[in-house]
């Protein structure tokens, strides 16, 4: 279906990213369609567990963003993130799987323009890369229906 | 060139000039707070000693021979950049005339021959009604001694009928000059 | 009805203003006689040495106008400047006094008088001198030069704005010439230092002439004696090669309602005009 | 007559002073008609790219605001309208409003654009208000992306239908909702209110008027609010910064300061705001852009406010932002690069010629027309700027009683300024209205709520948004889909979902299937999410039983060109979506009971006034002072430079407090302890007569600032040095003072490293005093040596006269400051005059010291007791210095006075009563919603390792006496920081539980089974 364009989950906080995403719309700006946004509160909520799971379930790269360095809407949250996903990059590294494919951005809601550049640019990125040793979105999908079947 | 009287302490003194600066010229100098528009706007600023906010502060502080023998206002042309721009709207050319006629109740002229121009100048009116340029350019000549000074641009201008020979005299001024000089 | 008050210069070293200014006058039919009895302003002079002669001078001449009830057409950026700058003083009661003092108090003193600057006069014939222009003037790149004295006058609401006037391009582009637009038109050529201190004149002068050469400009137009003078003057001197005509602006709009070269006098200015002249008679 | 009293008000002016008095009168139990001008509200702040000086951006914290008034339910925005005319008598208006026509039904548009696409003007031709000319719109348009509301406006103006009447109308042919009507007319109507808040706005100075800048001569000068769109991500460049001339990317950017300002041809005053926003636009440029050279011209550098100083060392250190005080003359265009020619003088006196590629305007703001309009309607008086009069005493208080003004319209001042004087102004309006509170406003009433039993019965509700969504994405396609996932019982496709009629239908659905859980997929949830939450709950579901997923913003109008992997994304979105609801558990929102009460800490000025605010408010107030009497803060005031009588004020203030029946007053009382939360907190008192403990739903703040006594200059050591405050209590009549014949004033003394910060009031104490001692003896010789003037605002007026009076100003350099000695038992002054660049000796007479403010003491106990934090300098902060300026970031805790941030008496009162009317609104609400999106402890897992306790930005951890972690749900804020880093997974956030997120993410990629099988 997506001919093998890497996918990509984008956690966005509520008040920023997310935002800005809509924003990209309003303004008609593209950027490919495998870019998927999971709205969260304040990244501050964004468990490392998460991450790793993304990449489980077939993503092939993670972007996080959240507001712009000292106007996060909850204080802290989106410096807490930056450090989490600081930790899970190291983490990849050491699963061999190359940490570009998670990164973390500051946005503010007014950057539409930022946000559909950055889902351009993430797509490059991971395309530049070998696709993700995670199992992919067919074997996946085999696998679970034998499951059924078993 | 350096604008500022060196380092030597300068001692505050009471506003009596700025009193007598303002009485004359009928300026408000106090208004000034240094904004610098005169400076930066003015043509002559570079041949000047001091720009005229620096002639303001300096009135502020009572220190008349500085400005009374600053060249500035001899430099100053006229041109009212400042005066219309002053945000604290002084006319700021009309202080420039007021320091000079102070400046020539002492014998001062820093600026060479300004003085005599004016006064040969006035001198024509005085008797004329009317300023003959000829007539004006001959004496100017005389007093600094080189009668021939410009004797080429003046033949090329009479040449091409732009000097006027014999000014037609319109009545002369010698009483309103007269009054001028008594009245206090 | 309206009275001339042409200033010292007009009758020698800006006589082909006086000349030009006259047959645009006559052919447009615009009524105007000159100030009787009219005295020199003062001009620099005066109001460099003496506060009381700076107003008196003037001030004797709007007395005349006063008397005769009569409006003030001025010719002369500087006389403009004094004259106007005198008005408002005379507001003043003390001035007033001392002035009338000086001038025999003559009746009227600080009485207010229409003093109206050519350029208002001529402007008010833009629409009839673009009806009758003939084409002469056509894709002539005109830098339009006011000086200081003109539209810079402290406190006084000016005929035209005091950054960025606009009369004589309306003039000029009524004429059928192209006016410019150039930063230098309110830049001071030092005309009050052409004679005390040449140098200096001609370091102001050479600035604006630099500035009209960039944008490319044909000629100037001026309506201020001294600039013209100036300006001419100071391309004379130092022997410039790339020259640039300086014209009245009544020279030009005649030339534009066909006034001949001889007319406009065109042939008494220190660079030569022959260019223009050309060019008005080619097309 | 009060028992008549009308329980609405009219707020005029919806920019962001109206909005925030809008949203706390709304909060606080009255309707409120939110009465615009313009097609929509936001005001200026809208078209801001950042705001100092934090620099966070402008729309992010306006945008929440613009939405949470649009959907308020007591508070009716009127767009394009402007009032006619008020009578009566405060308690009782009728005021007239005139409506132009919008041509455009706001109920039935849905912002798809289509009108706009389909005008017969192809291309945008005529200036855009919002981007200040230098972007184009059509003549049907929407102003602004996150507009409010979101809607589209058609401008008589420039329509050909209105010019010529001859047009093929597209636009009407276009729209698929038949929003657009030319048949609309003007309306005259009338509203009841019982009071009126002003809040008109101002106008940039126009810079065409200060010609020799050059603007709209030159191509390449700018105004500031021009130069903010260019920076602006959502501007007519998207941010890109560039020449108008030829669309390179300056290098070298001019900043010329006081356009307009502090200048007697133009306007007098000081506009208060240029000199931050001047540096904001300068170090937001070079983050754009590093290689940019921006350049400030300044007369004074005005840094005066709360984290200002702060800012401009940013600029200068970190963005090399170069500062340079020499005002420009004029500005001259360089024929062939249309650079521009600016000649300065620099630090060392020499005259300088620089080109830049741009330069911008630093234009000053002045009264708008409109305003001038409205006080004229209104009939109340302007001061002689122009401004709304305001009386100094009650700086929101306009010449007419019932009617309040309130932001720019009372003079220049910034959005922080503004907020807080807009909850001042509602906090009088409360004052005034208290008795009829309620009386206008509907609560709604639901149906008990069905618990959902058993396996999830989902609906999904799939919206075309006429061709938005369905002209890009197969809705159907995505509809049956949706059919075949676990859980769905019911899918279709709707074509407006937000349509009242469909609202209805999804109603009967849920009924008729027994519906538990709702999807719907179509546009952004941070607009319309709080709707269909609404609805469902008016169907007997709790509203968290709900998910939204957005297909159109993120899918249908960023992928227009590939629709097959739209409709794919959309499939999955959707999947994701079902895959959460099946998860989602009802959450319960308990109300709390407020306990009626206020506790003001501090009795000085500050705290009187906001005790009298909450009291004449209806409120219950323990007025507590830890000195014996009330007021100290006053007792070295006399009168102040806007002429209060300070110690009349004083007195007049003592006496209401005290003699109010509503306020309790603790002197010679501290506090000792306070526990509790918002709604709920206890108090225990301690005096000399022993411990009292009291019950209260708020905490105000109110300490104030203390002279800071300096051990510079012979201070203490010679009776002739004094500090500002001392020169004013001894007498300043009588020989005494006739005896000095000459003064100097030293400005910032003891202003350092550790107290980096400009006290503000400092320089207008200067220059009222010398007034004062120029008035006593005219031949006085009063010399002032200052750093920077910041007679900000209408004190340039004082300034201006402090100079005609003859006070000579000498400015010198913060590295050379002034040398005091004595010489013979003659003071001798000696300072480097910074202009003349020369040392200037002056032998006073006497010698005065402005020495600032520095914070109570004090507030170091209080920040421990309340846990609120103090910045390095001892001053507290508060929650947000734009939007939350007196609030603290634990709810139900405000601030005011001068331990928030020192100020004049008039500023001090705006903020004092801006407090209380916050704290207010929680009081007035009677009780509180806790519980919703809330973070959780399990009991069972929580280890007690405190990592929750420490992480929480608002305190609302606590150890409960089994020693565990808890969750104050009243003090929570939802962020869910505490769920993710809690170690042993013992913390959920309701709504986005661990288990809801992870099935999202699961399914995401997960192969459709029906596809598969």
């Amino acid at each position: 279906m997506t001919d093998g364009e890497p996918k990509i989950v984008a956690f966005c906080c509520h008040y920023c990213a997310f935002a800005a995403a809509d924003l990209a719309g309003v303004l008609r700006l593209k950027y490919p369609p495998n870019v998927y946004i999971i709205r969260l509160p304040c990244t501050g909520k964004l468990d490392a567990l998460y991450l790793l799971k993304a990449f489980e379930a077939g993503a092939d790269g993670v972007m996080v963003a959240g507001c712009l360095e000292g106007s996060c809407h909850f204080i802290s949250g989106n410096l807490r993130a930056k450090k989490r996903v600081a930790a899970v990059k190291d983490l990849l590294a050491k699963l061999g799987i190359e940490p570009e494919r998670l990164e973390f951005f500051h946005l503010s809601s007014a950057q539409g323009d930022r946000f559909a550049q950055i889902a351009r640019e993430m797509t490059e990125r991971i395309r530049n890369l070998s696709p993700s040793p995670s199992p992919q979105e067919g074997e996946a999908g085999v696998r679970s229906v034998e499951k059924e079947q078993l | 060139m350096e604008r500022s009287d060196g380092t030597q302490t300068l001692a505050a003194r009471s506003l009596d000039f700025l009193k007598i600066v303002e009485a004359h010229s009928g300026e408000p100098v106090r208004r000034c707070f240094q904004c610098d528009k005169c400076a930066t706007g003015c043509p002559m600023a570079s041949y000047m000693q001091h720009t005229p906010n620096e002639l303001f502060r300096l009135i502020q502080l009572g220190d008349r021979d500085t400005v009374l023998s600053s060249n500035a206002f001899w430099f100053c042309v006229s041109c009212y950049s400042c005066s219309v721009r002053c945000p604290n709207d002084i006319d700021i050319a009309q202080v420039m005339d007021t320091l000079r006629e102070l400046a020539l109740q002492g014998e001062g002229q820093p600026l060479p021959h300004a003085r005599d121009f004016h006064e040969l100048f006035l001198d024509c009116v005085r008797r004329n009604g009317r300023v003959s340029e000829l007539e004006l350019m001959v004496r100017y000549n005389l007093k600094l001694g080189k009668p021939l000074a410009r004797a080429a641009l003046g033949w090329e201008l009479w040449r091409k009928g732009r000097l006027e020979l014999w000014p037609r005299r319109t009545g002369e001024l010698r009483q309103l000059f007269a009054r001028a000089k008594e009245q206090p | 009805m309206m009275r001339f008050y042409p200033g010292c210069t007009l009758s020698s070293s800006a006589r082909p203003y006086r000349r030009s200014l006259d047959w645009v006058r006559q052919r447009l039919g615009i009524e105007m006689e000159e100030l009787p009895h009219w005295t020199c302003c003062g001009a620099t002079s005066a109001h460099a040495l003496h506060r009381d002669l700076a107003y008196a001078l003037p001030a004797r001449n709007l007395a005349i106008a006063q008397e005769l009830g009569d409006e003030l057409v001025v010719a002369c950026s500087a006389c403009y400047s004094r004259l106007k700058i005198t008005q408002r003083a005379l507001e003043t009661p003390q001035t007033r006094e001392r002035v009338s003092r000086l001038i025999n108090g003559a009746r009227g003193v600080g009485q207010p008088v229409e003093i109206k600057n050519i350029l208002e006069v001529l402007s008010a014939q833009a629409p009839r001198i673009h009806k009758e222009k003939n084409n002469a003037l056509e894709g002539l790149k005109v830098a339009c030069y006011y000086g200081c004295l003109a539209t810079r006058i402290p406190r006084v609401a000016g005929f035209d704005d005091r950054e960025n006037p606009t009369m004589m391009e309306r003039l000029v582009a009524a004429a059928g010439a192209t006016a410019l637009e150039w930063p230098a038109k309110t830049s001071c050529c030092g005309a009050s230092f052409s004679v005390i201190n040449e140098a200096i004149a001609l370091t102001m002068c050479s600035q604006i002439l630099q500035m009209a050469r960039r944008c490319h400009a044909d000629l100037i137009v001026t309506s201020c004696p001294f600039c013209q003078y100036n300006l001419d003057w100071a391309q004379w001197q130092l022997k410039q090669s790339h020259t640039v005509p300086v014209l009245f602006i009544t020279q030009l709009v005649g030339l534009a309602l066909g006034a001949s070269e001889k007319d406009m006098m065109l042939n008494s200015h220190l660079i030569g005009t022959q260019k223009i002249v050309c060019r008005a008679q080619i097309i | 007559m009060s028992e008549t009293k009308h329980g609405s008000v009219a707020v005029v002016g919806g920019g962001i002073g109206g909005i925030q008095a809008a949203l706390n009168l709304a909060d606080s139990g009255f309707f409120v008609y939110l009465i615009e001008d313009g097609p929509a509200i936001g005001g200026r702040m809208a078209q801001l790219d950042k705001t100092f000086p934090t620099n966070d951006c402008a729309m992010c914290m306006l945008s929440p605001k613009l939405v949470e008034v649009g959907r308020h339910p007591n508070v009716q925005i009127i767009t394009l309208a402007s009032v006619e005319s008020l009578e009566g008598q405060p308690g009782n208006f009728t005021v007239t409003v005139r409506q132009r026509p919008r041509y455009v039904d706001i109920t039935r548009c849905i912002a798809c654009g289509r009108c706009i696409a389909s005008c017969v003007y192809q291309e945008p031709k005529f200036p855009s208000e919002f981007d200040v000319g230098l972007g184009k719109r059509k003549p049907v348009y929407i102003p602004f992306p996150q507009a409010v509301p979101l809607a589209a406006v058609v401008d008589p103006q420039t329509c050909i239908f209105f010019r010529s009447g001859r047009c093929p109308q597209n636009c009407l042919k276009a729209c698929e909702r038949q929003a657009l009507d030319f048949t609309q007319t003007e309306r005259l109507f009338t509203l009841d209110v019982g009071a009126l808040i002003a809040a008109p706005g101002f106008e940039p100075y126009d810079a065409r008027r200060v010609g020799e800048y050059g603007f709209g001569r030159y191509a390449n000068v700018l105004t500031a609010p021009q130069f903010e769109r260019l920076l602006s991500a959502s501007g007519p460049t998207l941010g890109k910064i560039v020449r108008p001339s030829d669309g390179q990317a300056p290098k070298k950017v001019a900043f010329i300061q006081c356009v307009g300002s502090r200048d007697l041809r133009h306007q007098s005053y000081c506009s208060a705001v240029c000199c931050m926003y001047a540096t904001k636009e300068a170090i937001v440029a070079k983050e754009h852009d590093r290689t940019i050279e921006p350049t400030i011209f300044y007369i004074d550098l005005r840094a005066y406010g709360k984290g200002f100083e702060s800012l401009v060392k940013r600029a200068r250190e970190e963005h090399e932002v170069r500062y340079i005080r020499s005002m420009v003359s004029q500005v001259t265009e360089i024929p062939e690069t249309k650079n521009l020619l600016v000649r300065y003088r620099d630090e060392s006196g020499a005259l300088r010629e620089e080109e830049f590629d741009l330069v911008v305007l630093s234009v000053g703001m002045r009264p708008s027309a409109k305003g001038q309009e409205l006080a004229r309607k209104l009939g109340i008086e302007l001061n002689e700027h122009g401004f709304a009069q305001t009386s100094a005493c009650s700086p929101v208080m306009s010449s007419r009683p019932g009617v309040f003004v309130t932001g720019a319209f009372t003079g220049p001042k910034d959005i922080p300024e503004t907020v807080i004087q807009a909850s001042a102004a509602a906090a009088a309006v409360e004052a005034l209205l208290a008795p009829s509170r309620g009386t206008r406003t509907h609560a709604k009433h639901y149906p008990e709520e069905i618990m959902p039993d058993g396996a999830p019965r989902i609906g999904v509700f799939v919206c075309h948004c006429g061709s938005n969504i369905a002209g890009v994405v197969d809705v159907k396609a995505v509809a049956e889909y949706a059919k075949g996932l676990p859980g769905v019982v019911h899918a279709e496709n709707v074509l407006y979902t937000c349509s009242q009629d469909n609202l209805k239908h999804m109603k009967e659905v849920i009924r008729e299937k027994r519906l538990n859980r709702v999807v719907v997929a179509s546009c952004t949830p941070r607009n319309l999410a709080a709707l269909f939450q609404d609805t469902i709950r008016e169907a007997g579901l709790n509203k968290f039983l709900f998910e939204m997923v957005n297909i159109r913003e993120q899918c249908s109008w960023v992928h227009s060109d590939q629709p097959e992997q739209a409709t794919e994304k959309a499939k999955r979105l959707v999947r994701m979506g079902v895959a959460k609801a099946r998860e989602l558990k009802p959450l319960s929102v308990q109300s709390v009971a407020v306990a009626p009460a206020a506790l003001v800490l501090g009795g000085g000025l500050s705290g009187m006034v906001a005790a009298l605010t909450l009291a004449d408010s209806g409120f219950e107030t323990h007025l507590v002072e830890k000195r014996a009497e009330l007021g100290s803060d006053l007792k070295e005031l006399f009168r102040t430079p806007e002429g209060i009588d300070v110690q009349a004020l004083r007195a007049q203030l003592i006496r209401q407090v005290q003699t109010h029946p509503k306020i309790r007053v603790h002197t010679d009382t501290t506090v000792r302890e306070i526990s509790g939360f918002v709604g709920n907190f206890t108090t225990v008192l301690s005096s000399p007569g022993g411990e009292e403990h009291i019950r209260h739903g708020v905490v105000l703040v109110a300490t104030e600032t203390r002279e800071y006594k300096p051990r510079e200059y012979l201070y203490g050591e010679d009776g002739r040095v004094l500090t500002q405050r001392e020169l004013l209590r001894q007498p300043l009549a009588g020989e005494g003072g006739q005896s000095r014949r000459s003064l100097v004033m030293i400005q910032c003394v003891g202003r350092n490293e550790r107290r980096p910060y400009c006290s503000r009031i400092c320089c207008g104490e200067a220059l009222n005093n010398a007034l004062a001692l120029l008035d006593q003896d005219p031949d006085r010789q009063v010399y002032v040596l200052y750093r920077e003037m910041i007679s900000y605002g209408f004190l340039e007026d004082l300034y201006r006269r402090a100079r005609e009076r003859g006070v000579v100003f000498i400015r010198y350099d913060e590295q050379a400051p002034p040398m005091v000695r004595r010489e013979n038992d003659q003071l001798v002054v000696t300072v480097r005059d910074a202009r003349l660049r020369r040392e200037v000796l002056i032998k006073p007479d006497m010698l005065v010291l402005s020495t600032g403010v520095v914070p109570d003491p004090y507030n170091e106990e209080l920040s421990r007791l309340l846990k609120v934090p103090l910045d390095a300098s001892g001053f507290f902060v508060e929650a947000h210095i734009k939007l939350r300026p007196v609030d603290f970031a634990s709810h139900g805790i405000f601030l005011c006075g001068g331990s928030h941030a020192p100020g004049t008496i008039p500023e001090l009162i705006t903020k004092a009563q801006a407090a209380a009317g916050r704290a207010a609104i929680v009081l007035a609400k009677g009780q509180l919603e806790a519980g919703g999106i809330v973070a959780s402890v399990d009991q069972e897992k929580c280890t007690a390792c405190l990592t929750c306790l420490r992480e929480c930005p608002f305190g609302a951890v606590f150890i409960n006496d089994q020693g565990l972690a808890e969750i104050e749900a009243v003090k929570c804020q939802g962020c869910g920081i505490c769920a993710a880093d809690c170690p042993a997974k013992a913390i959920q956030l309701g709504q986005f539980e661990d288990s809801q997120e992870l099935a999202m993410i699961e399914d995401l990629f997960r192969a459709e089974r029906v596809s598969v099988v």
